[in-house]
Formats: C-alpha cells, structure tokens, sequence
C-alpha cells in the first residue's frame, strides 16, 4: 500500500537562501505527526508545496499514490488537503458562519449566471450549505458564535474557527500551523481535545508546533526539521530525549 | 450705407413699441468647457453683446431679449439633454447651436419638436440636410473649398497635400478637398491628421512636405498660430491654403503667415461696434463673435417681422419668416436660397502682417 | 533625410518626456503612490511662467519663480492631502482617486482663470531656427528643452547618488518598513522628493508651452506616455525612464513615415499593452 | 417633461454603467477608468447591428452583450497577472488605445464624425421613440439589472467575491478558484457596460467618440466613489445625484464662463473631500 503522503527530495531556495534541502519525510494514514524544529527550518515552506502555492525547484510529492507535482492549489485541496495559516487569515469582515461556508466545495450560486436566472434553486442550496455549516461549526465548538463578526470573536475562539474552516473543505489531511500557539490553558486544552477527536473520526493530521507539551500530548510521530532537511523521526519520547536535537532545538537547554 | 439704415428701421422700430413690453427668451447651446470651448466662449459673446445692444435700444417691440445659455461641452448626450431643458421647461423656441457633433445630434429632436436651431459656425457637410429646422447661417466647408480650388486652378497650383484635424469638421473639410481639387485638374498626392486640440504640427508638416507639393490644403480649426510659426520655422515654401478659420488675428500679424491665401465670408464689424466689443470683453471681435452677432440680428429682424404681422414666436413661424424675408442685411448680405446661408466670399491672402483681398466671389 | 529631421524633433519632446518620467518615477518609487496630478503641476508651471512674463517680468526669473511655486505646491499636495490619507490607512485606490480630483480642480482652476484658449508665449528669439546643418532644422527653444532636460537628468543622478537626502530616498523607496523604524522619517523624505520632482518637471512644464503653446487640459497624454517610460524602463531606474522616454517619442515621430500620423499615440499604448502581457517588471528592472 | 424623462433615461443608463464599474472597482477590487471604452464598443456594436438591419434591437443588444463580456474579461487578464500599480497606466493605457481607436477608424464607428441616424430601439416590433417609451424601456433595463447584482451579492458568489477583497490567498487555501471568480466579475462588468451602451445608442440616436473617453471613464468613477462603493444603494445614488449636478449649476447663476469650468472644479472637489472625509461613499463601504 503506498504511502498515505510521502515527500522525496524536495529543493526550494529562495535566492540564496535554500528553504528545503533533499527533504523526504512520510505520514501515516489516522495518525497526528508534528512537524518540530528551530525558526526558519522550513516548516512552512513545506507546507506552501505540499499545497501548491509554491512550487518545488526539484523532488516530488504524492498523496495517496497521485502525484501533486503542477496541481493548482484548489485541485489539491479537491483531492483532500486542506491547511492553516500561522497569522490566520480569516475573513474578518465576514461572520463565522461566512468565513465557514466560503470553504464548503463547489456549490451552485458560486456562478453568477446560476445566481440570476436559477435564484430558487440557488436560494434552498443556500440554506442546505448553511446548516452543513452549522454542523462544522457545532464539530469544533463555536455554533454559538455563528453569526458573529469575526472581529468580536476571542483569539482562541479564532483558532478554533480556522480548523473549522480547514474542515469545511471536506479534506481528510489537515496541515495546521501552529494550532495552539498563544492559546490560554484552558484554550489549548480545547482544541488539543479537538485535535484528538478529528484523530478519532479518521482525519490524519500534520502539524507544525513549538510548544514541547502539546508535542508530547498528542503527537503518535514526530519529525525534526532542521535547515531545510529531515534530521530525525521517532515518537515525541525519542525525539526529546535525543541530547543532540535538543542542542540544535533549545541550545542546550531543556 | 444700407447698415446704416437698418440699425435706423429697428430704432423707429423700438420707438414705437407696443405696450406689451414682457421678455422674449431664447436659447444658445454651445461647449463652455473643455476642448470645444475656445470658440464656444466668443460664440456666447456674439450672441450676448447683440442681444444686449438690441435690449438697450428697448428690446423688439418693445420685448426685452433674453438668451438662456446651456454649456454642452461639445459632446452630444449633455447637448440632448440641454435641448429637451430649454425645449420643455423653458419653453423656447428658438436655440442656437454651434460645432457639428452636437448639432447633428440635436437636428432631428428639433425636428419633431418644431423648434428652429440657428448654426453660426459649424460647417460639416452633413449640416445642410440634417432637419429642416437648422438654418446655417454660414456656408459648409463643402461650399467654401469649391470656391478655394477654383481659385488655386486658375493659379495653376496642380500638385497639393492635405492638412487636417482629426474632429468632424475637419474630416469633412478633407473629404471636400479630396472631391473638389481633382475636378479643376489638381491631384491630392498626400494627406495628414493632427489631433484636435494638439499643436505639435511639425510632424506632420515634414511628412507633408516630403511628398513635395505645391500647396497644402488646410482643414483645421485651433491652433492655427502655431502651425505656421512652425511652418516657417522649418522653412517650407509651397502655398498654404484654407477657409475662413484662417481668419484669426494672431495668425494675420504674424509674420510666419507671409502669403497664406483663404476663403473669407466678407464679414466685417463697423470700427465703433468693434471697439464698443473691445470695451466691454477686453478682447477683439473675432470670426465666431461677429458671425454670431450676425446671426443674432437675423434672429431679432425675423421676430421684428413676426411681432409687425401680429404672429406668435414659434418655431415654425420663425422658420417660415427667415424664408419669407431671404435677404438679410447684418454684418454681412446673406441670402436663404436654402436653410444654408449664400454669402459673398472674398479670396484674402496674408501680406505683411494684414489680411487683404484679392478676389470677389460668391458661393452658389 | 525626412526621418532624420523627424529624429531631431522627435529629440526634443522625448527628451521633455524624459524629464516627465523622471520625476514621475522618483515620487512613484519613493512614496509608492501613483502622483497623476503631476501632469496638474506640469501644466501649472507653463501658465505662472506666461503670466508673469506676459506682465513684463524678465524669463528668466518669471521661470525660476514658476519652478519655486511648483516646488511648493507639490509639497503641499503630499504634506496636506496624501500624507493625511496614509494617516488614514487609505488604500491606494482611494488615494489615486483623491489624486485624479486634485488633477481635475488644478486643471479647472487655471481653465477658470485663464480661459481655455491657446496662449502664445510672445518670446521672439525663442522660435528663431538654428540652422543645424543641411535641412535640419531646430529653434532655439527646442535646443533649449533638451539641454534643460539633460540638465535636469544629470542633476537628478547627481542628487540621488551623492546627496545625503538622495541616499535617504532612495532607502525609503527600497524598504519602507526598515526606513520607518530606522528613524528616517519617510513622511519627511516624502515631502522632500514631491517638492523636487515638481520643481525639476516644471522646467519642461515653462519651457515646452514656449514653442507648442499654454491648454489647461492637455496634461494627461504626456503624463501616460511618460508612466509607460517609467514602468518599460524599470521603476525606480532613473536612467530606464529617461531613456525609454526618448525612445517613446522618437517612434512616435517616426512612426508617421510608415503609419497616418492619427495612429501614433494609439500605437504607444498598444505596443505598451503587449509589454504589460510579456514584461510587466520592464527592461532595466532595478536589482530586485 | 420631456427633460425629466431624458434625465432618468440617461440616469438609469448610467445606473448600469455604476452597477459595472463597482463590480469591477468596488468588488472585484480591480482599478478600472476604461469602463467608458467598453461602453463605447457596446454602442457602436448595437448602433452598426441596427443601422445595416442586420439584426433587431433584442438581439442586438444580446451580440454586444456577450462581445463586451469577452472584451472586458480580456482587459482584465493583465490585471491579474500584473500588480495592482501597474494596471493602472494598463487601464489609462486600454481606454487612450479605445479612444483612438473610435476616432480614427472611420470604417467601422463612423471615426471622429460619430454615427448620426442610429435607428431607435424596437421591442416585439413595436420602436420605442418618444421619451415615455425610452424611459420605460431604460428604467426597466436597470430595474433587472438591480436585481441581477442584487442576486449576484446575495448568492455565494458574492460572498465568494467579498471573500476574494480581504484575503485572495486565503480563499485559494479554501479550495476556490480566485481567477475565474474574478473573471465571471469581470464578465459581468462588461455584459452591464455592453447593455448599457446599447441603450445609450438608440437614445442618442447619434454616437461619437467624445461620449466614451478619458472623461466619461472618471465620471464614472466619481459616481461609484460618491454613490458608494460595493453596494446597489451606491451604484443608484451615485449616477443620479452626479448627473443632476450640471442642472443643479445651472439654476445658482454664476457666470457662464466661469460656471462650465467651475462643474468640472466640483467634480474634483467632490473626489478629493469623500476621499478624505467619507471613502465609503453616500450608501457604500470602504473602498
């Protein structure tokens, strides 16, 4: 059975700066990796390819067997991956609600020649996708906040809206980056349950984090990135123990 | 002599004027701004310094005039909607126009609504048949070059080029050039637009003169000054040729101008009526405000005729009047064979620093 | 012969095109804000310079007084209108539109006040030719436009490479971001580069109406063609700009020898659209 | 009366041409001062369909229609592929080429002497001449171009579109195709434009060049701008208020000369103090 997403050699250099170098690295299909290493290791920059924003000076990657090398982003998001950003980038004018059906897949009315000469049809659409919406919103916790501006809506509450948003695309491969960062306690311990429970339904989860706690709570594998290149993979335990990672990591420091 | 007499006729006139004394209003449509408003402006003059000077001498029978001016900016929607303005809300019956875009636009609202529209100085072709209620009081471009390439033939100037300004006079002057010229035995061997409003001739005047001509045959409106200036500045030496827009008094006394030859409508403003214009605007009576005085006065003496003969000012009857009456006597003997104007036209050729002329003709 | 004589005229109006450019360019790459009211001050330096001269005042200093007053009012329009705008976080959209609005009132106020005929500047000696040999044919004040142009360009290098307000701008222009925190005071160097782009494209602005005479609308044409200079020369490369400029105008000149003379302007902007589709960063893209 | 009709006719014209350019500008968030040349090739298509009898007035419109469609979807390609700055000389530079064009190629628009004698509209074979049938028929035309834009911003796609203005990235990472949703904007900009020039034609029974330039194209944006950007309430407002300003003028009696040029003087004014004051229009949102 091949790899659920396996990455082979990927080069990205922006410039001078060489972003990823021969990074290969796989994930298992349920499990949630989390993607580790020092600023500027090249996390994101992983992720820019594996969704297609960015495209790779050489090495491939393929998910479920199909290659994604040249697909355009929406087509990737089609075949299944769908992803966060660090700064967010929610739709801050838009309610919740909004900014989750904006990411529901293709739906008649997103035309606008359907929008005017079939506006009945376009209208019960409309309210079918508004409670499919409702339900994502209920999945993560936020069906209270639904018809809130986004602006009123509290950092972790934020957060939270962004997994939604991811999970509205219907995708099984959800790559987040950095779910918890800057999250109360009691936030964090929201959306690590959330996280846990996505596992639970069969969703696989990639993750890039910093915070060693949330590492070590729900992570089944770890990857340590390091310069743009795999340094080594193992259970949250092996990676943290290892005194070498954890110089280049905490400089020294545990 | 017989000017003299006619200002005498409207002073009697006045003197004994009715005891109705309410105000006649009529309206002038011209392009106040924009590109179009260089002659727009001295139009509306014309049009205002007659009109005053009829008021002060007590109005036509004893009505004061009053003119509603409306700035079109030269384009035809503002112009229709200004039609329809001083059409319905203001009720006038008589309007005058200027600039051809906006008088073709104009022309078949003016036929439905039995409204008579005055043209003093636009001069496309297409003019002459446009309604029957727009009488031109100048002869069209068409009427003037076929009087100009006679006189060039008979000069034994051959071989020509043509200048002309890219706008619908212009165009329509080219057009006339290219069906007149060849028919005295010339040829038109090259022909170059400018923009309108753009005064960098040389471009074109090199090209021009590459194609080694006799006489240029000129078609433009504004700018004139600087064509010539560069005309002389790059030492070209064939004959320039034109209508009554080289009638320009910076061209006249420029040097560069040195036996420029033209067509001009034999339209003078006695001394007194131009220093009286020079007094109250600061500025010489030029072409387009002696031609739309002249046309003011055609205005007042068809109204004259009509409030004698006891007849509403409508539209139609105006229309009917100018016909009825067929020679005025304004500034200038015209004659309504047609709704276009038959006027003397002179040959005037440019000779240090004056405008003098060589040749009497007529335009039927 | 007739293309060389057209290459000659078409020297002196790029080279004025140049300077449009120019200008143009170093408020653009400076404050990254599209400055169509250039053209407004462009057209303002020709009509102060003709008012005063017209009431007797010497050229030369009816010139320099326009230039100063260009100066100043370019400064003002950054200091009082977009620096407010950028106060207010206003997009680029909203201050291109506020832009536009400045261009229309500076047109109509001198259309108001001047009257839109065509004035005549009555300098005699500045449409004397100056035979240049054989058939080519150049007045004194087309030699003047160019030589006050290449003044202009030189200067400009000069200022921008070796003064300390240069090197201040030129910072500004490449990291906005660095600049603000680096205790440069952007909005200072703003105020700074608007007054001298005004005051260095008012030179053309008096000299060109000498020989093609004053309109208050007729602005924006040349203003265009000289943005195409900039952005095919590069922006933010001063040499680019002037240099395609010149470019510019030669080919429409010569244009006429194979196309009507109506087509001309029509073809800058064509051949500037295919451009845009193949080239969008330009021939001599400052080192990115 | 019939100036009151004229008014609204050439009003609900330019509702249309509003309803466009705030697709384009406000919406879609592409700058846009060549709508008039879009305008203009709508009514020369119309007016050359009618005058030949090729075709009547429905159909007319429809072929125009869809040819400005494709014209201003073609436009707006550089837009996507060139950043926001530099389509602006691009626009400046497409409507300077379309006024060329219209000016000097005298075969097909009639070149700088415009078209006179443009037939007058027939619907089901029935012309609509007086100004009562023309306001009907142009008063009905915005009526559905209203709600069209109204069903457009009410149905996903506008959502998808408001989306697009915040964070273009942000919707591709949702799975959605930003180039197409802003082409279909743009194809909707040009239908309305087409439309609108169609109407234009046969109201004006003459065209030429003057009605379609640089001018027109900042008129229009002075309306979306003072009407309001993004929203319908805006893109009404905005034609009528604005084309009401030169009768407005005309009735405070400030000398004539100085009152033609001091109409354009407001019109700047007007740009300058709502983008100081009110950028988000009468009836509008931020732009």
């Amino acid at each position: 059975m091949s790899e659920y997403l396996s990455a082979t050699g990927l080069e990205v250099s922006f410039g001078g700066l060489r972003a990823l170098q021969d990074c290969s690295f796989t994930v298992e299909r349920g499990r949630i990796t989390c993607l580790v290493g020092p600023n500027g290791a090249g996390k994101t920059t992983i992720f820019n390819v594996i969704t297609g924003f960015l495209r790779p000076d050489s090495g491939t990657v393929s998910f479920q067997g199909t290659s994604l090398d040249g697909m355009k982003p929406q087509a990737i998001v089609a075949a299944g991956i769908a992803r966060t950003f660090q700064n967010l980038r929610l739709f801050v004018d838009l309610t919740a609600l909004d900014n989750v059906i904006v990411a529901l897949p293709a739906q008649t009315g997103e035309e606008p020649l359907a929008a005017i000469f079939r506006p009945l049809h376009v209208a019960q659409a409309q309210t079918k996708r508004r409670e499919e919406a409702m339900r994502v919103l209920d999945h993560v916790g936020l069906a209270a906040r639904a018809h809130d501006h986004v602006r009123n809506l509290s950092y972790g509450e934020q957060k939270l809206l962004t997994v939604a948003r991811g999970l509205a695309t219907g995708a099984e491969l959800l790559l987040l980056d950095e779910p918890a960062s800057g999250l109360s306690a009691a936030a964090l311990d929201q959306i690590m349950a959330l996280l846990r429970r996505l596992q639970s339904e069969g969703k696989t989860l990639l993750v890039v984090e910093h915070n060693t706690r949330v590492v070590q709570q729900i992570a089944d594998e770890v990857l340590f990135l390091h310069q743009g290149h795999l340094m080594a993979r193992g259970t949250p335990e092996q990676i943290i123990s290892d005194p070498a990672l954890a110089d280049i990591y905490f400089g020294g420091a545990i | 002599m017989r000017r003299i007499a006619l200002t005498a006729i409207l002073a009697s006139v006045l003197s004994i004027a009715a005891a109705r004394a309410d105000t006649i209003r009529i309206g002038a449509i011209l392009p106040l701004t924009g590109p179009g408003a260089l002659i727009g402006t001295q139009q509306m003059r014309g049009i205002q310094f007659a009109i005053d000077q009829v008021n002060a001498k007590g109005g036509v029978h004893g009505n004061k005039i009053e003119v509603v001016f409306e700035d079109n900016q030269a384009k035809p929607d503002q112009s229709i909607l200004s039609f329809n303005k001083l059409t319905d809300l203001e009720h006038l019956q008589v309007i005058f126009t200027a600039y051809s875009g906006p008088s073709l636009a104009m022309a078949p609202l003016a036929t439905r609504k039995k409204v008579l529209m005055i043209n003093g100085g636009a001069q496309a072709d297409k003019l002459a048949t446009a309604s029957p209620y727009l009488i031109n009081t100048l002869p069209l471009i068409g009427d003037e070059i076929a009087v100009i390439t006679k006189y060039l033939a008979a000069e034994g100037k051959k071989k020509a080029v043509i200048l002309f300004e890219n706008d619908a006079a212009g165009i329509s002057g080219r057009d006339d050039y290219l069906d007149s010229f060849p028919k005295t035995g010339g040829t038109i061997v090259a022909q170059e637009p400018t923009a309108f409003g753009q005064t960098d001739f040389r471009p074109a005047l090199l090209k021009l003169a590459d194609a080694k001509p006799e006489v240029m045959l000129v078609s433009i409106t504004a700018a004139l000054s600087n064509m010539a200036q560069q005309y002389k500045q790059l030492g070209l030496t064939f004959t320039v040729a034109g209508t009554t827009f080289f009638q320009d008094p910076d061209v006249i006394k420029d040097p560069a101008a040195e036996g420029f030859v033209h067509t001009q409508i034999r339209i003078e403003a006695p001394p007194e009526l131009a220093a009286a214009f020079k007094q109250k605007y600061g500025a010489e009576m030029e072409f387009f405000v002696r031609q739309y005085y002249n046309a003011s006065q055609i205005v007042v003496v068809a109204m004259d005729k009509l409030l004698t003969d006891g007849q509403p000012i409508t539209g139609e009857n105006m229309r009917d009047a100018i016909f009825k009456i067929r020679h005025f006597q304004g500034l200038i003997p015209l004659e309504f064979k047609t709704n276009t104007a038959t006027v003397p036209l002179d040959i005037n050729i440019m000779h240090d620093g004056k405008d003098v002329t060589i040749k009497k003709m007529n335009t039927d | 012969m007739l293309a060389l004589q057209l290459l000659c005229n078409g020297l002196a109006t790029g080279c004025a095109l140049g300077v449009v450019a120019v200008t143009f360019s170093l408020v653009y790459s400076t404050t990254k804000l599209f400055h169509v009211a250039h053209a407004g001050v462009f057209t303002l330096g020709g009509y102060l310079a003709w008012s005063l001269t017209t009431r007797g005042v010497p050229f030369i200093v009816a010139f320099a007084v326009a230039v100063a007053i260009c100066a100043a009012i370019g400064a003002s329009i950054q200091a009082w209108l977009y620096a407010r705008l950028e106060r207010r976080h206003a997009t680029h959209l909203v201050i291109l539109i506020a832009s536009l609005g400045t261009l229309a009132v500076m047109q109509n106020i001198i259309a108001a006040i001047y009257s839109p005929n065509i004035l005549q500047f009555s300098l005699p000696w500045a449409s004397e030719v100056v035979a240049g040999g054989g058939s080519i044919r150049l007045t004194v004040i087309q030699v003047l436009i160019v030589a006050a142009s290449l003044a202009a360009y030189g200067g400009l290098m000069w200022f921008a490479h070796r003064t300390i307000l240069g090197k201040q701008m030129r910072a500004v222009a490449s990291n906005p971001f660095l600049a603000e925190i680096t205790r440069l005071r952007p909005r200072r160097v703003h105020v700074h580069v608007m007054a001298i782009a005004s005051a260095v494209v008012s030179i053309p602005g008096v000299l060109v109406p000498v020989d093609l005479g004053l309109q208050p609308y007729n602005g924006v044409t040349p203003l265009l063609t000289a943005t195409i200079a900039m952005i095919a020369g590069g922006v933010g490369s001063i040499t680019g700009a002037f240099v395609l400029a010149i470019a510019i105008a030669e080919l429409q000149n010569l244009s006429l020898l194979l196309i009507p003379g109506e087509w001309s302007i029509g073809i800058t902007f064509f051949i500037f659209l295919i451009f845009m589709l193949f080239r969008p960063t330009g021939l001599f893209a400052a080192a990115r | 009366m019939d100036f009151w009709l004229s008014y609204a006719t050439l009003a609900a014209i330019y509702v249309l041409l509003g309803l466009s350019t705030n697709l384009l500008v406000g919406i879609a968030g592409i700058f846009s001062v060549s709508q008039a040349a879009v305008f203009g090739v709508g009514a020369y298509i119309v007016a050359y369909l009618l005058m030949n009898e090729i075709m009547s007035f429905l159909p007319a419109m429809l072929v125009a229609s869809a040819f400005c469609v494709a014209l201003n979807v073609l436009i707006t390609l550089p837009a996507l592929r060139v950043s926001g700055d530099y389509f602006v000389v691009t626009s400046f530079g497409i409507q300077l080429l379309a006024t060329a064009i219209f000016t000097n190629w005298t075969a097909g628009t009639g070149g700088a002497n415009g078209l006179p004698g443009i037939p007058p509209a027939d619907l089901f074979g029935k012309t609509l001449e007086s100004s009562g049938q023309l306001v009907v028929l142009c008063l009905g035309a915005m009526a559905l171009g209203c709600v069209a834009f109204w069903l457009i911003m009410r149905a996903p796609f506008g959502r998808l579109l408001r989306a697009i203005r915040e964070d273009e990235l942000a919707v591709a990472a949702a799975g959605k195709n930003v180039l197409r949703a802003k082409v279909s904007a743009a194809a909707m900009a040009g239908a309305f434009a087409g439309s609108a020039g169609g109407l234009y034609a046969t109201f004006l029974s003459f065209i030429d060049p003057s009605s379609f330039d640089l001018d027109a194209s900042i008129l229009l944006l002075t309306m979306v701008v003072v009407g309001g950007a993004r929203t319908l309430a805006g893109s009404i407002i905005g034609p009528f208020l604005l084309l009401a300003l030169p009768q407005i003028l005309t009735l405070i009696d400030i000398p004539t000369t100085i009152a033609a040029a001091a109409r354009q003087l407001i019109y700047g004014v007007l740009l300058i103090a709502f983008m100081l004051f009110r950028p988000q229009g009468l009836a509008g949102e931020k732009l």
